[in-house]
């Protein structure tokens, strides 16, 4: 399978997108090509599993690598394992998702979604990226598209949120191009020069030093995507401003950027600071977990709440990051390929009502159910699902992720696990306050009764959505068996960093 | 024999139900949707018949004890080496009984909501939760793998949730579903937390290994697990603790109780089924579950005794002043599964010490015959008379007869009068405190008196007080909803005389309960007693039920307000929960953490506008910064900073 | 022996050429069309590029005064390129002016002086090539005939600039009293770094400094920039200004290798300033090609980082971001250039809305703003990257992580930068206004310039060629 | 004391004089004579040290040229009779702290600096400066005067346009427009 | 050379430096702003004809350097003139304190 397909096809939709005219040739072009992305990416998935059935043990399959600037070492490289397939299966749904939820933006509809599937380019690309070059390339692509999402076509105090949006998540990866330089001026390959390749960095021994500087600047940075407390600011504002499709790629996708950059270079490469720093990352995302769901209690804005929510979510993947032992980090993968399905499908529900309603205040709302059926019961779908019922993908992740996080010894990581399970309770508290007043109860408004329910193109959006999510929740072992062999192979990098030491 | 055959069919056709009716129910055969969940559940209730019948009589039973037989498991996620959630079916007495049971009342109640809810607008969509309700009961009951018991555990949470909140458009059911679910949502949090321990220190989450190992004494994993200790209390005794927590949270014991009363206010038929027969046993089934975990760690057995036992009594004393049918129903519920609660608590591992678990267990079959019973019975006189408050009913027993006669049934076991099925089950509960705590006997024994006062005071208050005819609001008691009573109090009238012991007992042999008759006489005298004193205040309306109130004064008017524990817990949430902990986060994250990240920005914007000074658009004054520049640059390079 | 000069000085000769060409078609009795006379220059400059472009080779002439090499006609291409592209683009504003022939006798000469100081090879040249790149600058800043600004730019242009290079000469005469030489080589090894050396050095880096606008030698930046015609103002911000960084790279390079340290230092402690307090004032303007002046400031804060990389790397990295800064900053000024033209409009408040009736103009400034920003995958990014990166290698060789400091600092200043930017981008997109600017028509000229650009930003980037073939030359 | 040395030191203090006197005199006419004699001082200067070209070149392009052109954009600017205005007295203070004490700091590293001496013989003779300034090969500046030439061309060119009468705004167009910027000088300004 | 050493000279050279320096940033008057910075290359020549001539006799380089700062010298002036010219036409003022439109 020739990887570089997947960024081939958005970049020829793309192209495509650019001599569309009216909204009709433009959505049904980016519907095609999210579609056909969205069918190479179970291909994708097939033909992983064929070639590790077929005993290809390799850590990344499908490798290209060619080189792009040869005075500074670096590649073009990409290749996936299991959790990049999985990153990709998310992007593929959420993007396809996306596009079918803006299936009636009006303004300035060329734009939109080729902005929205420039932001897919991005996610695909740092995916599959091997190379930190790349990677950072990709990372930053998906910054600016995001403020222009935000800022044209949201609502609210959008220039505000997408102004703020953008600066963080720019000051993150400006931080994550600190870490990359120190990891790379210090990687030493055979015929002495650097190398930006993840691969062989991970081979490498960095010196305990360079790590113990570079390890914080390159995990807070992909931190900042992932909404890391205290640097999760610009969450509840972007994605309460952000238009629906916008909202739902922000959380579904871009802060799994910063979930899988943790991963991925900040624990991977550099794994003896990640273990000596694993206190405080643990600390900072239990505040988030916690401290995320008690300010998700208190919001009354239907977007608020979400974003608040992700905020606590992501804090179960930095936990399961932070954690360091196997069952934990493929929690933490679940999670982000939960959260992703999730918050995604949790921003298409809320954006429907708020197009219908033209409200998102909770106590504007009430009795959904009896006038949209269908999008309500998709709402109360995603808010069980949010609050961890077994059945759907978030308790699989969960669960994963305690019963990771019990597994080492120390008590700080017993009443860290505690902690981060209490969660379950207040997320409880919030999701069915915002059920009961805005789906249940009687009718808010008599104008709500000239609401129409959902249209085919948001019954197909949120059906594929909820079929991932339950097809993850009802049978986890596969998205298991795929994440599990290279979380494995994470701990093992870890473990034999601290054999070295 | 080979069980797998069609033993996966036993949950998975409500699951087919639930994904038939759920999504295509009301589009397409809105009105078939009764008739086909009640099909389903038959025939799920058949094979559930059928498999008890191979398995206490065919193939279950070997070398003298019951076996564990697991015919079907999937490794359904893998954490670690040896610890996977894995979806299987566990064979033995207590879950073919529980399997029994659920399906059973599933059924009646099918049936019984045929009648029940006709009309109803989201009719489809009421059997499909009824459907999605036994699937996760009796996933949960087949549970191998403590980890699917919480999966279901929290399914039926859910399925709960729904049907309490089924009137969605009434905010009194939508805020009972919400605390039904946090309440429990809570006590599971424990229960996740002891599974968590359990499944770390035992290595394995399988039912089996789990209790072989923590039950064997040289096991490495039990040594561990006692020695470890957290706040002085072995590790052992806090997970046992927690994971009963989660029980008690279920079961709604003390004082995780509040939440039951309030979930009346879903369709009757459903809080028969699942707040009088199934899921609130689900704690029972737990803390039976892992008994032989249990019954070696004193100190949670203990704790296990006196929950049991204080929610016994104090929902019983609750249930005297309640005037809400249904809510004295279901403060019976809690304080008889108080009994089996404490039942479970008296009992040790093995022979004539086990006695209490065969009780409990016992206690537990009936109950689900007469409870559900009542439950539907007090459906009917809904249905009926529309209203759930005493005060509208009374003078009802001409009028529908054979719900007159069947609750009259049910009120009789539940009193403890023989022969009916509640005397011989809670005979065997008394006997097996009075073995082993005299005190918990006693509260026991008293309360045997007040459920006899409860219950008959709700059945005069119903049929009898008053004689005038009720209106029938055009409704009659339509054949389906007669025929579950009618199975049901035959239920009643039968399974008292089931030799209990024989199949059910703590460690899998036979275990014989001779009849002590000398025993019963203290019992059935407490409960004849109830009886009349019920009979005496309240079959006509006389004024002795408000003197009596007067007489007890605040004691009644505390007891008539439960106890004020509503107001602790709206005062815990509410004034600690939200404005303590909710809004402060709220307020720290909108103004210390994202005030620092705009305050950043504004100071950013502040020096931009300190510094404009410089650009003053004089040349003179640039060419002298240019000056002072080369001069201070130099100074620090040569002298500075080298 | 006259073919060596020809072959050697040719990119200096074509120049010439143009010169007198334009000097006779001036003194003739002809009237000229404006639209044909621009026509034919554009033309003749095209001529000019294409030309350098072949048969390159290195050498020397005039004793070692001058040299040339492929790198330094890279360099002098990338300038030629960026003359044409400044030319295309002052189209509009040109059409309607009475000295379109002095206006680009004056240019060229400039450029030509741009190209002397390039090969220079001793500091006479570099001064000679200085003052002819910077004097006939003070004449054209003053082009807007009739605008009073226009003349109070040019009058601190020239002043600022005598200024500065009075100290310059003074650093100069230092340099030789203490080495007795001007050629770079000989020098190279008389510099020992003692004190009145390293005096002279910073006044002699100052000199620099003046020119590509480091801070604090910046200031007369943005008053020319903002009173100069927007044609005057992207030659300063882009040509001027990497001609002399260029020039510095070398001359830092070449010339001070013994004083490493010292011009680390400086350069360091210029980058910091220049990076924070160009962004700090480019955050606060409202002309456009006022911010546009700051935020070229800071951009030389970046590439002065790339500078301390003292390595091919780095000299390579400074000399693609100047490339990759030629088409962004000339994408950008060209749009300004444009509506000032048509409108005379240059707030940032006038843009509000522009996006509604300029759909392409908006997008060549947005997409030349996001690659001045660094954004992917706009060349900028990489040019950015890699100046960076070579910042960070620096302490690498030399041990500690003290740049890591600098990088650091200029991470933050991207942030800040980055603001600033997405305000413009902002305005023009989300931004209401009643009043929009109306549709502006652009020729044929401009087009061109900007497809140049707009191409220029996307594919120097991505297609590594670009810098590989100057690492070559650099290594 | 040799007369030599007296007539050195005689000169420094003229010229320094001159140059103070014409930095600080309140009249732009003065100051522009006082220039005019701390020039010549500086040429005299140049004769004592025995570079007759520079000293004939100094006087003809500075005294000659320069100060002339300067004195007559005075006279084109200014009733030479006015004070000129000072400069506030803040930039006045700071300006002499950081003038006196970068004098300071840099004569003193001029001071302290050991200059080495090369070797050869000092030759400005007019023929070998001719010789050189024309010569292509080693030691010969013929670029250099070619690229001073481009320059003068340009400033020409540069004067021309920027001095003559802009077209435009103007009250009076009939002037004729001089070419030269001594021409141009003459011209009275233009109201705008 | 005639007993008198070079710092003396230079010291000469020096002080007249900064006496244009100080020209600079005090005189309002943009023409003796000029004539500053006359004075500041003035101060230079003597440096490169005293350095030519006292330690580097051998080439002519300080020579040459002055006869070119020289001549860029009056092309400057020339073009700062114009300049001022301009700007005093369309100010109606040569004093540098009234052209300060341009700022911030």
């Amino acid at each position: 399978m020739n990887l570089s397909l997947l960024l081939l096809v958005p970049l020829i939709t793309l192209t495509a997108l650019l001599f569309c005219k009216g909204l009709k040739q433009v959505r049904s072009i980016s519907l095609f090509g999210s579609a056909v992305q969205f069918v190479l990416s179970f291909v994708l998935l097939y033909w992983y599993w064929k070639e590790r059935a077929s005993g290809n043990n390799a850590a990344f399959l499908f490798e290209e690598n060619y080189v792009w600037y040869a005075p500074l070492h670096i590649n073009y490289h990409i290749g996936v394992d299991g959790i990049s397939v999985a990153m990709i299966l998310l992007t593929s749904f959420v993007v396809l998702a996306g596009v079918l939820v803006s299936w009636k933006v009006e303004t300035l509809s060329k734009e939109f979604f080729f902005l929205l599937l420039f932001l897919g380019v991005g996610a695909y690309g740092f995916f599959i990226s091997l190379d930190l070059f790349t990677l950072f390339f990709f990372l930053e692509l998906s910054v600016i598209p995001k403020y222009l999402l935000i800022g044209i076509w949201g609502s609210g105090k959008k220039e505000y949120s997408a102004m703020k949006l953008a600066l963080m998540l720019m000051g993150g990866s400006g931080f994550v191009f600190i870490g990359l330089a120190g990891l790379f001026f210090n990687t030493n390959t055979v015929d002495g020069t650097h190398t930006f390749d993840i691969l062989q960095i991970a081979q490498m021994h960095i010196p305990l030093e360079v790590q113990q500087i570079f390890f914080p600047f390159a995990f807070v940075g992909f931190g900042v995507f992932g909404a890391l407390f205290p640097f999760h600011t610009w969450v509840p504002d972007g994605h309460s401003s952000a238009p629906t499709a916008a909202s739902m790629f922000l959380a579904g996708i871009s802060m799994k950027l910063g979930g899988y950059g943790c991963l991925r270079v900040a624990t991977f490469l550099m794994p003896d600071a990640a273990q000596q720093y694993s206190w405080i990352i643990i600390i900072l995302s239990c505040i988030a977990i916690l401290y995320g769901a008690f300010a998700t209690m208190m919001q009354t804005d239907l977007k608020y709440i979400n974003a608040y929510s992700s905020v606590s979510h992501c804090g179960f993947v930095l936990l399961g990051i932070g954690i360091l032992t196997k069952t934990a980090i493929a929690g933490a993968v679940m999670q982000m390929v939960s959260h992703g399905l999730m918050t995604a499908l949790f921003f298409a529900a809320i954006g429907m009502i708020y197009d219908r309603t033209h409200t998102r205040q909770m106590a504007q709302l009430g009795g959904l159910l009896k006038v949209m059926p269908f999008i309500s019961t998709v709402f109360v779908i995603v808010a069980l699902c949010s609050l961890g019922l077994p059945g759907l993908s978030g308790f699989v992740a969960e669960v994963t992720i305690f019963m990771g996080s019990w597994e080492r010894a120390d008590a700080f990581y017993k009443v860290a696990t505690i902690v981060a399970c209490a969660s379950i309770v207040v997320t409880a508290v919030y999701i069915l306050r915002v059920v009961g007043k805005a789906i249940m109860g009687p009718l808010a408004s008599k104008e709500f009764n000239l609401i129409k329910d959902a249209g085919w193109h948001e019954k197909l959006a949120t059906g594929l959505l909820v079929v991932a999510i339950v097809a993850i929740g009802v049978a986890p072992f596969w998205l298991n068996n795929l994440i599990g062999p290279d979380a494995d192979l994470i701990m093992k990098n870890i473990s034999n960093g601290m054999v070295i030491k | 024999m080979n069980y797998a055959d069609y033993i996966a069919w036993i949950p998975l056709l409500p699951l087919a139900g639930f994904v038939l009716l759920g999504l295509f129910g009301k589009r397409f055969f809105k009105q078939y949707s009764g008739i086909i969940g009640v099909f389903i559940l038959l025939v799920s209730a058949a094979l559930a018949f059928y498999t008890a019948y191979i398995y206490f009589f065919i193939n279950g039973y070997e070398d003298g004890v019951y076996q564990k037989l697991i015919p079907i498991k999937y490794v359904w996620l893998q954490f670690y080496s040896g610890t996977s959630i894995d979806m299987g079916i566990l064979l033995d007495p207590i879950s073919v009984m529980m399997m029994v049971i659920v399906t059973f009342v599933s059924l009646m109640v099918h049936i019984f909501s045929l009648g029940y809810m006709k009309g109803e607008e989201r009719f489809s969509t009421y059997y499909a939760f009824l459907s999605l309700f036994t699937f996760s009961m009796l996933g949960l009951v087949v549970a191998s793998n403590i980890f699917q018991i919480y999966f279901f555990w929290e399914l039926v949470g859910i399925s709960s949730y729904l049907l309490i909140g089924f009137y969605y458009d009434r905010p009194s059911a939508v805020s009972a579903a919400k605390k039904a679910f946090i309440v429990t949502r809570f006590a599971d949090l424990g229960f996740l937390i002891g599974i968590i321990i359990l499944a770390f220190e035992g290595g394995t989450l399988d039912f089996n290994t789990l209790i072989h190992r923590l039950t064997d004494l040289q096991s490495p994993e039990y040594i561990a697990i006692t020695t470890a200790s957290f706040l002085g209390i072995s590790v052992m005794t806090w997970a046992l603790t927690l994971v009963f927590m989660g029980g008690a949270g279920k079961s709604a014991m003390f004082p995780l109780h509040i939440w039951l009363p309030d979930a009346m206010e879903g369709p009757t038929p459903v809080s028969a089924l699942i707040h009088a027969a199934t899921m609130v046993v689900a704690g029972v089934f737990l803390v039976a579950r892992l008994f032989p975990v249990f019954s070696i760690n004193g100190a949670s057995l203990l704790i296990v005794t006196w929950v049991g036992s204080v929610s016994a009594l104090f929902a019983a004393i609750i249930a005297c002043t309640q005037t809400d049918i249904k809510r004295v129903l279901a403060y019976s519920t809690v304080s008889q599964i108080g009994y089996m609660i404490f039942a479970l608590g008296v009992a040790r591992y093995g022979g004539e010490a086990g006695a209490g678990y065969t009780a409990s267990m016992f206690h537990l079959f009936t109950h689900a015959f007469f409870k559900s019973l009542l439950f539907l019975g007090a459906g009917a006189v809904i249905h009926i008379v529309h209203s759930n408050e005493m005060k509208d009913m009374g003078g009802l027993r001409k009028l529908i007869p054979v719900t007159h006669i069947t609750f009259l049934i049910a009120c009789l076991a539940i009193a403890g009068v023989p022969p009916f099925a509640g005397f011989f089950s809670k005979e065997e509960v008394l006997l097996a405190a009075y073995n082993s705590n005299k005190a918990v006997y006693g509260i026991a024994l008293f309360t045997s008196g007040l459920t006899a006062f409860y219950m008959f005071r709700l059945y005069f208050s119903i049929f009898w007080r008053k004689e005038q005819e009720h209106e029938t609001h055009g409704h009659k008691l339509s054949l389906s909803m007669k025929l579950p009573l009618i199975i049901l109090a035959a239920g009643t009238l039968l399974v008292g005389f089931i030799p209990f012991g024989k199949f059910v007992s703590s460690d899998g042999r036979t275990l014989e309960s001779p009849f002590h008759f000398e025993f019963s006489i203290a019992p059935v005298l407490f409960a004849l007693a109830g009886i009349s004193l019920a009979t005496w205040i309240y079959k006509k309306e006389s004024g002795r039920s408000q003197k009596l109130a007067a007489a007890l004064g605040g004691f009644y008017r505390a007891a008539y307000k439960k106890f004020y524990m509503d107001e602790v817990y709206m005062f815990v949430t509410k004034k600690i929960i939200f404005n303590l902990v909710g809004k402060p986060a709220a307020w720290i994250d909108k103004y210390i953490v994202d005030g620092t990240m705009n305050g950043i920005a504004f100071s950013t914007a502040k020096v931009s506008g300190w510094i404009k000074g410089i650009q003053s658009g004089k040349v003179q004054n640039y060419a002298l910064y240019f000056f002072v520049g080369i001069i201070v640059l130099s100074i620090v390079i040569l002298y500075l900073w080298k | 022996m006259w073919s060596d000069y020809l072959h050697l000085m040719k990119m200096e000769m074509t120049l010439i050429v143009i010169l007198f060409i334009l000097l006779f078609l001036k003194l003739g009795k002809k009237e000229w069309d404006a639209g044909k006379l621009l026509h034919f220059i554009n033309i003749l400059l095209v001529i000019n590029l294409i030309f350098g472009f072949f048969y390159n080779t290195e050498g020397s002439l005039f004793g070692n005064m001058f040299r040339t090499n492929h790198l330094l006609a890279l360099e002098k291409n990338i300038l030629n390129l960026g003359t044409l592209i400044v030319s295309l683009q002052s189209f509009h504003w040109l059409k309607d002016h009475k000295h379109i022939p002095e206006f680009y006798m004056l240019l060229l000469s400039t450029l030509l002086g741009m190209f002397f100081m390039i090969s220079s090879n001793n500091l006479l040249m570099f001064y000679l090539g200085l003052e002819l790149s910077t004097i006939p600058l003070a004449a054209l800043a003053n082009f807007d005939l009739e605008k009073k600004i226009s003349s109070e730019a040019a009058m601190k242009f020239i002043l600022s600039s005598a200024f500065s290079s009075g100290l310059l000469l003074f650093g100069i005469s230092m340099i030789y009293g203490t080495t007795g030489t001007l050629n770079y080589h000989e020098l190279s090894q008389q510099l020992t770094g003692s004190p009145l050396q390293i005096l002279s050095f910073v006044m002699f880096a100052a000199g620099f400094g003046f020119k590509f606008s480091a801070i604090p030698f910046h200031l007369w930046t943005a008053d020319v920039y903002e009173g100069s015609p927007v044609a005057v103002a992207s030659y300063l911000s882009v040509i001027s200004k990497g001609a002399i960084l260029f020039v510095f790279v070398s001359v830092l390079y070449q010339v001070f290798e013994n004083m490493t340290t010292v011009w680390y230092n400086l350069l360091f402690l210029l980058s910091v300033f220049t990076m924070t307090i160009g962004n700090l004032f480019a955050l606060r303007q409202q002309n456009m090609k006022r911010f546009l002046a700051f935020s070229s400031i800071a951009q030389v804060g970046f590439i002065l980082i790339g500078i301390t990389g003292q390595s091919s790397e780095g000299s390579a990295a400074v000399i693609y971001f100047i490339l990759i800064y030629v088409f962004s900053n000339l994408g950008a000024f060209g749009v300004v250039s444009l509506v000032s033209a048509a409108t005379g409009r240059e707030t940032v408040n006038d843009y509000k809305g522009f996006y509604k009736n300029n759909k392409t103009l908006t997008w060549v400034l947005a997409i030349s703003l996001f690659s001045l920003a660094g954004i992917p995958p706009t060349a900028g990014f990489f040019g950015k990257f890699f100046l960076l990166l070579a910042g960070a290698g620096t302490t690498h060789t030399t041990g500690g992580h003290a740049n890591y400091i600098l990088i650091t600092i200029a991470v933050l200043n991207l942030i800040i930068s980055l603001y600033y930017y997405l305000r413009i981008i902002r305005a023009m997109f989300m931004d209401n206004n009643n009043n929009p600017i109306e549709k502006v028509k652009a020729t044929l000229s401009p087009n061109i310039s900007f497809v140049i650009c707009i191409v220029g930003i996307i594919v120097t980037g991505f297609a590594s060629g670009a810098y590989d073939f100057i690492y070559s030359l650099v290594k | 004391m040799t007369a030599s040395q007296i007539i050195f030191y005689l000169i420094a203090a003229f010229i320094l004089g001159c140059g103070i006197l014409s930095m600080t005199t309140r009249k732009i006419f003065r100051s522009a004579i006082w220039l005019l004699f701390s020039l010549i001082g500086v040429s005299a200067l140049y004769f004592w040290l025995q570079v007759e070209f520079i000293a004939a070149v100094q006087i003809v392009v500075y005294v000659g040229g320069i100060v002339v052109l300067i004195i007559f954009s005075v006279f084109l600017t200014q009733q030479s009779g006015t004070e000129m205005p000072k400069a506030p007295r803040k930039r006045m203070i700071a300006s002499i702290l950081a003038v006196l004490f970068g004098f300071a700091f840099t004569f003193s590293l001029i001071y302290k600096n050991n200059f080495k001496a090369g070797d050869g013989k000092f030759d400005s003779d007019i023929s070998r400066i001719g010789d050189q300034m024309l010569s292509t090969g080693e030691q010969g500046f013929a670029l250099p005067f070619e690229a001073v030439s481009i320059l003068l061309l340009a400033a020409m060119i540069g004067c021309i346009v920027i001095a003559m009468k802009a077209p435009t705004h103007q009250q009076a167009a009939s002037q004729a427009e001089p070419k030269e910027n001594e021409g141009n000088i003459s011209a009275k300004p233009n109201a705008q | 050379m005639n007993g008198i050493p070079i710092s003396h000279i230079l010291f000469l050279s020096t002080a007249l430096f900064f006496i244009g320096t100080y020209g600079m940033f005090t005189r309002r008057n943009l023409i003796t702003m000029l004539m500053a910075i006359e004075l500041i290359l003035n101060s230079v020549n003597i440096n490169f004809i005293v350095f030519n001539k006292y330690l580097w006799p051998g080439k002519l380089d300080g020579v040459f350097f002055t006869i070119f700062i020289i001549t860029i010298a009056a092309a400057e002036a020339a073009v700062a003139i114009a300049i001022i010219i301009n700007l005093y036409r369309s100010h109606r003022s040569i004093d540098v304190e009234d052209a300060t439109e341009l700022k911030w």
